[in-house]
């Protein structure tokens, strides 16, 4: 209710300077920060790099069409936000689970960050770098300090580090999504079969779970990257392996729970098949341990990513984890292997952040460990 | 911290009763007595009368009252000599070092002008016609146990060494050689014969004398991975074996019985070599005071060393050259043009600068300038990426798919393996190379091995299943390369790039015969010329070695030769505290 | 006379409510025990009787506060406001509670005997051999039959009338003066719950000790206590000697409970339920707050909060029984 | 509980031959020719003569010598089981030290959340142990070791610590000459590990504290720390002791990043080398290894459970 009333006074004039910031300042940290950073960044390169933007705009080359994607995206976050806060929300209005972690400040700001890196991943290279991406840029002297030229300073082979931390987000963040997703979507499907059906399949994938849970995953991912060749591909997937079992056994629990419910045995009863009763109405029950768990499983896999490049055995392409390396000892070249340490912490402490929210919002006292 | 760096003596004296007494002058506590001990049966009886051989020396022979006596010296390298310090079986350079000037001895040893000089051999008679010569051995060198060293030793370390079951990796040394070329006249008599040839007296200062008693009735074949070289080395040279912690650490102790003439027992009481794989770390160690040599620093790391109170920098020319070698049985890399174009590709100069800064230098082949042979006349493929792509044009590689890589009318992809082992250099010219290569469309997956195994993998005459590796290589005083490129070197350990080139044959058959030296330059000229045009390897350059070193450490020196060549010399300064 | 060993005056216990504020779950509670009575307070949940309770030695959870102007005296001396120092040597030594739930009162993880020499240790210095034998002497004075076994058992092992029974004898471990029980039989079975009471009773005869019980049930009250307090949202609404106040119930609530206490005598006849609920403390009526469920509530009721009637000690607040000019004597 | 005990054993018996198969065909599926070879040739001898053995003969030959604790051997490190025996103490020092600190941490840091929750203390402490729970292991060590040895060592200064994981011969000749060169490896460790402890610590604190024996605890008089600590975090912890045995794996991987950041020979390192040296034997050897332990110390855990929480034997025995 003291959040209508902030909405409204002086709103519209603020929205049109800076969309987002009337919601920030309403406590809707998610929702302005998601409005505001588009805008940011669309202003901010309209004034870096206008040179670039208007002779490729249009044009149907990489830069062309992430321009247009950045200012598409800044439009929309502008007119959002005047809508926003013209129109005043309906007091009290029931909020459904999604609108409140979208509300919660602190899964707010981990939203942010993720959406903040997405767009670095994606629109960075071609908007943000002079030259086609992939080309290491070579400069005059290594290990420069960040500066005007090279925001993140160069590295021992005189290659600028914001470069190689570009494609470093790319090729971990990518990974660590891939086999994230991958790991949820097995874990979920098995914990869910399992849990579901019980008798002798619960009882067969679970030991699969103990097992796999004892397991030091790492140390045999690092034996399996040591004997394997791996693409991008096979990489996510064997890390997506060994993501499952944790994420299945909480969707199993879930599961086992819901299936005991009087509406499971209701709809039995009026005939509805069994797959149907756990697609379309056991599982959307569990969506948020599945959301937290799926959260926390990326945030693993990027860990594991940048652990396995850390090691040297990731792809042969730059990963955070290779710049992390290739920072060695922090000091006194702390710029080479910095950002790309902060930057991971930093994803997944989002992640936690959100799966934080999640979890508080779906419930309180499920404790998730992944 | 706890290191055994010794605090230095501040006057003379007897130095046990100074310490008995507790005063604050010289502590330099003399070590507990030597104690190898391993598990291994070999190994048992051997480190008994090690043990007890050094005991009773040491009793005979106590550590002399001067000031420079005592102390232990840590040197940090980069690799551990996973071989053991068995010099039949070794190929790494620091081991190898450890082996001929500290734990073992040499029939001869190089003086400061690379001539070489009386080790083990107190003389020698060259025979005129070039076809023999006769070592008169010293009779008063003993083996670790107690043994005195014969020419029985010398005769089974060089008929070993000659047995390719061994597998020796320098066997090439050995290719004038008569079959039975090494006979003992008597007991301190050696004599070889061979084929009259240039330069005959190098091997004798590189390898190093192993015991017969101990390893007479080790078959050739088990020689590599026997536990001699790891549990129970036993040398004759001025230190012994103490300990070994793999992976880690090896520690040598000084030889209270090491002959007065050959310079005697050693200053340090202790040698320790670490194995520290990161420069930054060694660098780091050595400012800390963990360390108090520092092999191999990458320039950066020298830098930083240089610019430390307390430590000071030994940049000395070394032997070792870097280079990309390719692989010419690959259906691609057999093309002479397209191994020029990929040299062409490269901007070497750039990268020299970009990795070595100052302490290097261009080179085109592996002769080094400082060699008599080296032809200052040279000139090597220029730094041309658009000439590079117009020569794999013609040479029939070309984006047929569009994909940024050439492929040949087949469809084959210019692609290779690029080996190379864990170093940063070697690592970030890995990631230079896929820039400028991938430029001129050509591409390579990386595998970086450690230095062991990258020797293994492209030692192994049956199985190059490599496409091309970065390597380092030392080549002794003696240049010799028919073991890399002679046609009938395919079948040999350092045939990697084995070309088939009657010309290059011939002029490697010939080089090594011609024993006067005016004779042989302009041929030496024509050879750089044709390994120029052949590529080969694509050179990049010689590195200057950089060493930290603690300033407080005195009498060090390090050259060419190598950077072990004195350490029985090296002492604590007795004047700094 | 001697003073009463505990006086409530007036007490309010304040509960925040979901859309931010407070509402007085207990509003002006009048109560005191004297030395040895036992005093029982009946109504039905949500009516403040725990709160009530918890309030006593500041057991109150976070959050929930003492509303100012309260005073509990225990043997004369404030404990509103009194430092947690001072409550701390309240609590166990001169007032101990016993729960409703003996399952979850025993922490799981502790034998019963030493959760027990606890107490002995922190309120009577008690240690080793000395605080051994006297737990094993309380445990046999709350007819625990086989102290020794027990005091070496986990809680789990006990069976509810025993854990209710070792609740007891932990509350007893400080040697209090007052004990407060809050529906210490509801849990139980209804064999075991007979037995506890005669065992509080005793306990209260052999050692003087006063006892507070709180119960929803008027029946268990009437076997066990001298006096009780009928408790209605948050407000005590009549009380008196248990006899007086069940054969002659003034209050319309009172006689509504006893209506609704299932008879294990005379005719069988169904429990006469209660309509209705009591409201939450946010949204408490006016004037009698019980008038909404009331089958007499005269228009009065709607209005004014009701005065109290009857003749000391025997008293309830009631406008049924309200003449104007008399009153209070 | 002594069935509960035998009932554990077995399960863990299980496991093991499990990770046993595991790396087992991890090894024989792995591409390239020798390697199937190197799984057969574990004994030393080289395999040259005979027919290629086939899967079942392979594995029945590879188990039994594992069953004679018999690791193979290398061309490279001879013994494997005795190279990395060789290395386990430095594993085991800086793994059960970190264990210890993480515990340490953990409790200590949950138990205080948990007494001031919803203070700005609280948040301020839950949001550091999300960055650190966040963090990996290496990057921590990083972190340290830069604030620690680098950043004293660029401004001059003596490094606090050594820069490298192990003292040299004769250097550390009490246990505690051993200590610094444990701190920052242990402290790595601790941190990440006690993040996730004290997470769980908060949280089950909370729960506990909420429960009535707690209550109950307070209305005996007994003091706040006595509450927090006998009675609510004693129960807290059981739970986190099974806990243990989830983090132990966790432990384990961690020590191998550690072992590369601070260069200590330890096993993880061994593990490393063996990779650059393409040294089958040791690297499985250490996956073995690791996997054992990881399987040993969920026994040890599921078994103090045991002990520690009355109420699982008595649920076994009923």
């Amino acid at each position: 209710m003291q959040s209508v009333a902030r909405h409204q006074r002086g709103g519209v004039g603020l929205s049109v300077f800076l969309p987002g910031a009337p919601q920030i300042l309403a406590g809707r940290v998610a929702e302005g920060l998601l409005a505001l950073m588009p805008w940011l960044s669309a202003i901010l390169l309209l004034v870096l790099r206008a040179d670039l933007v208007s002779s490729q705009l249009g044009e149907g080359s990489t830069v062309g069409r992430a321009s247009m994607a950045l200012l598409a995206a800044a439009g929309l976050a502008w007119a959002w936000s005047l809508r926003d806060v013209s129109t005043p929300p309906e007091a009290g209005a029931g909020q459904g689970a999604w609108v409140r972690i979208v509300r919660d400040p602190w899964a707010g700001i981990g939203l942010a960050i993720l959406l903040f890196f997405a767009g670095l991943s994606l629109l960075g290279p071609p908007l943000l770098l002079p030259e086609d991406p992939g080309r290491t840029q070579t400069t005059e002297e290594g290990f420069l300090p960040p500066s005007m030229d090279h925001p993140m300073g160069t590295d021992n082979a005189k290659s600028d580090v914001f470069e190689r931390f570009l494609d470093g987000a790319r090729v971990t963040l990518g990974i660590g999504l891939l086999a994230g997703l991958g790991g949820a979507l097995i874990g979920v499907t098995l914990g869910a079969w399992a849990g579901f059906t019980g008798g002798w399949v619960d009882r067969v994938v679970m030991r699969c779970v103990d097992f796999f849970i004892a397991l030091p995953k790492l140390v045999l991912l690092i034996a399996l990257a040591a004997l394997y060749d791996l693409g991008p591909v096979t990489l996510a997937l064997f890390i997506a392996f060994v993501q499952w079992p944790a994420l299945a056994r909480i969707v199993r629990a879930e599961a086992v729970a819901l299936a005991q419910r009087e509406f499971v045995h209701a709809l039995r009863a009026f005939g509805v098949s069994e797959r149907r009763i756990l697609f379309r109405h056991v599982l959307p029950n569990a969506q948020g341990v599945i959301l937290v768990g799926t959260a926390l499983a990326v945030a693993n896999a990027l860990l594991i990513e940048a652990g396995l490049s850390f090691l040297g055995l990731g792809l042969d392409s730059a990963s955070w984890g290779r710049l992390i390396k290739d920072g060695g000892a922090l000091f006194p070249h702390w710029w080479v292997g910095g950002f790309a340490g902060m930057s991971l912490v930093l994803v997944v402490v989002a992640l936690n952040l959100v799966a934080d929210a999640v979890r508080d919002v779906f419930d309180p006292r499920a404790d998730v460990t992944v | 911290m706890a290191h055994l760096r010794p605090i230095r003596a501040l006057g003379t004296g007897a130095l046990i009763v100074v310490a008995a007494c507790g005063g604050d002058a010289p502590d330099r506590p003399e070590l507990p007595p030597l104690a190898v001990s391993s598990d291994v049966p070999f190994c048992q009886s051997v480190a008994q009368a090690v043990n007890a051989y050094h005991a009773e020396q040491s009793a005979a022979h106590p550590r002399p009252a001067d000031p420079r006596y005592g102390g232990t010296v840590v040197v940090a390298g980069g690799g551990d000599f996973r071989g053991g310090l068995n010099a039949l079986t070794t190929g790494d350079q620091t081991d190898q070092e450890t082996e001929l000037h500290l734990l073992h001895v040499t029939l001869t040893r190089f003086a400061a002008d690379r001539t070489p000089e009386p080790y083990l051999a107190e003389s020698w008679t060259l025979e005129d016609d070039g076809s023999g010569i006769t070592f008169r051995l010293r009779d008063d060198v003993m083996w670790h146990d107690g043994q005195p060293v014969t020419a029985e030793d010398v005769v089974f370390t060089y008929r070993r060494a000659m047995d390719p079951a061994t597998g020796f990796l320098n066997v090439g040394w050995f290719q004038f050689y008569d079959a039975d070329a090494v006979e003992a006249l008597d007991d301190h008599t050696v004599r070889f014969a061979f084929t009259p040839h240039a330069e005959v007296m190098d091997p004798f200062s590189n390898m190093a004398i192993m015991p017969q008693h101990l390893l007479g009735d080790v078959p050739p074949a088990e020689m590599g991975g026997h536990p001699f070289g790891t549990d129970c080395p036993v040398g004759a040279g001025p230190y012994v074996f103490e300990a070994y912690r793999p992976g880690d650490q090896w520690v040598l102790r000084a030889n209270p019985a090491f002959p007065e003439d050959l310079g005697g027992r050693p200053f340090l009481d202790r040698y320790v070599y670490r194995v520290i794989p990161s420069s930054s770390t060694r660098a780091g160690e050595l400012a800390a005071g963990g360390v108090d040599v520092a092999l191999g620093l990458e320039p950066v790391d020298a830098e930083a060393v240089a610019a430390r109170d307390g430590v000071r920098l030994a940049a000395f020319d070394s032997r070792s050259f870097s280079f990309i070698g390719w692989n010419p049985r690959l259906p691609g890399l057999s093309d002479v043009r397209v191994r020029r174009a990929l040299t062409m590709a490269l901007d070497r100069e750039a990268l020299l600068e970009t990795l070595r800064g100052e302490y290097g230098t261009r080179v085109e082949t592996g002769v080094p300038d400082f060699h008599w042979a080296y032809d200052p006349d040279l000139q090597g493929p220029p730094h041309d990426p658009e000439g590079a792509r117009a020569m794999l044009d013609e040479a029939g590689w070309t984006d047929r798919d569009g994909d940024g890589v050439r492929e040949n009318q087949a469809g084959d992809e210019l692609r290779f393996d690029l080996v190379t082992n864990s170093n940063t250099e070697r690592e970030t010219i890995a990631r230079i190379m896929a820039d400028e290569l991938g430029d001129v469309g050509v591409a390579f997956d990386l595998q970086v091995v450690d230095n062991q195994t990258l020797g293994a993998r492209l030692g192994n005459p049956t199985n190059r299943d490599f496409g091309s590796f970065i390597l380092g290589f030392a080549p002794d005083f003696n240049i010799n390369e028919r073991d890399f490129f002679h046609s009938s070197s395919d079948a040999t350990g350092y045939g990697w790039s084995a070309l088939n080139d009657p010309e290059l044959d011939r002029l490697l058959d010939t080089l090594p015969r011609i024993r006067d030296r005016d004779q042989a330059r302009p041929l030496w000229a024509e050879y750089q010329q044709r390994i120029v045009e052949l590529q080969p390897y694509t050179y990049l350059f010689f590195s200057q070695r950089l060493n930290g070193l603690n300033a407080d450490l005195a009498g060090v020196e390090m050259d060419l030769r190598g950077e072990l060549i004195n350490v029985p010399a090296w002492y604590w300064n007795p004047e700094t505290n | 006379m001697r003073s009463p060993l505990l006086e409530i005056r007036n007490l309010g216990v304040e509960v925040p409510v979901p859309g931010g504020g407070a509402a007085a779950a207990v509003d002006g509670v009048d109560l005191s025990v004297a030395h040895g009575e036992r005093v029982g307070l009946v109504g039905e949940s949500g009516a403040g009787k725990s709160l009530t309770t918890l309030a006593l030695p500041n057991l109150l959870p976070p959050g929930v506060r003492i509303r100012p102007g309260s005073s509990v005296r225990l043997d004369g001396r404030e404990l509103v406001g009194a430092p947690t120092r001072d409550l701390r040597a309240v609590r166990g030594k001169r007032v101990a509670l016993v729960f409703q739930d003996p399952t979850h009162a025993l922490n799981p993880a502790l034998t019963v005997g030493s959760q027990i020499r606890e107490v002995l240790l922190v309120h009577r210095g008690l240690r080793g051999g000395e605080a051994r034998a006297e737990t094993l002497r309380l445990l046999s004075e709350v007819g625990l039959p086989d102290p020794a076994r027990t005091a070496a058992d986990p809680p789990h092992r006990l069976s509810g009338g025993m854990r209710q029974r070792a609740c007891i004898a932990l509350a007893l471990a400080g040697e209090p003066d007052l004990l407060v029980a809050d529906e210490p039989t509801t849990a139980l079975d209804v064999t075991v719950q007979a037995r506890i009471l005669d065992l509080l009773v005793h306990l209260s005869e052999a050692r003087g000790l006063a006892l507070l019980l709180v119960s929803h049930d008027l029946a268990v009250v009437s076997r066990t206590c001298h006096r009780v307090a009928v408790m209605y949202a948050g407000r005590v609404v009549e009380k008196g000697p248990v006899k007086a106040v069940l054969e002659r119930p003034l209050h319309p609530y009172t006689r509504a409970l006893l209506a609704a206490r299932p008879r294990l005598t005379g005719p069988r006849t169904l429990p006469a339920p209660i309509a209705g609920s009591i409201p939450a403390p946010s949204a408490w009526p006016t004037g009698c707050r019980f008038h909404p469920r009331c089958p007499d509530a005269l228009d009065r009721c709607r209005r004014e909060a009701p005065p109290w009637v009857g003749l000391s000690p025997h008293r309830a607040t009631c406008w049924l029984h309200w003449e104007p000019g008399g009153g209070a004597s | 509980m002594l069935s509960y005990a035998i009932r554990r054993l077995a399960v863990a018996v299980v496991l093991a031959f499990g990770v046993a198969t595991v790396c087992f065909a991890l090894v024989w599926f792995a591409p390239g020719d020798e390697r199937s070879d190197l799984l057969l040739s574990g004994r030393g001898a080289v395999v040259d003569t005979g027919p290629e053995p086939g899967l079942v003969e392979a594995y029945g030959d590879w188990v039994g010598s594992l069953l004679r604790g018999d690791l193979g051997t290398s061309e490279r490190s001879g013994n494997v089981a005795r190279w990395l025996l060789a290395r386990l103490p430095h594993t085991l020092a800086l793994s059960v030290s970190g264990l210890v600190l993480a515990v340490v941490f953990g409790v200590g840091v949950g138990v205080l959340q948990a007494a001031r929750a919803g203070t700005v203390l609280d948040r301020l402490l839950t949001l550091g142990t999300v960055v650190a729970y966040s963090a990996p292991a290496f990057w921590v060590g990083i972190l340290l070791g830069g604030a620690f040895i680098h950043k004293p060592m660029e401004l001059g200064m003596e490094p606090l610590f050594p820069l490298t994981g192990v003292a040299p011969p004769g250097g550390a000749t009490s246990l505690l000459d051993y200590i610094p060169y444990l701190v920052l490896p242990a402290l790595t460790l601790g941190i990440v590990l006690g993040a996730g402890i004290a997470r769980y610590t908060r949280a089950a604190m909370l729960e506990a504290l909420a429960q009535d024996y707690v209550r109950s605890a307070r209305a005996r008089g007994l003091s706040e720390m006595r509450v927090l600590f006998r009675h609510g975090l004693r129960t807290a912890l059981l739970p986190l002791i099974s806990l243990l045995g989830v983090y132990l794996p966790v432990l384990l991987t961690g020590a191998v990043f550690v072992e590369t950041v601070f260069s200590r020979t330890g096993i993880g390192l061994a593990m490393m080398e063996a990779i650059l040296g393409q040294d089958l034997q040791v690297l499985m050897g250490g996956a073995l290894m690791f996997g054992f332990a990881a399987v040993v110390g969920n026994l040890i855990a599921d078994l103090l459970y045991g002990w520690a929480d009355p109420r699982i034997g008595d649920a076994v025995r009923g």
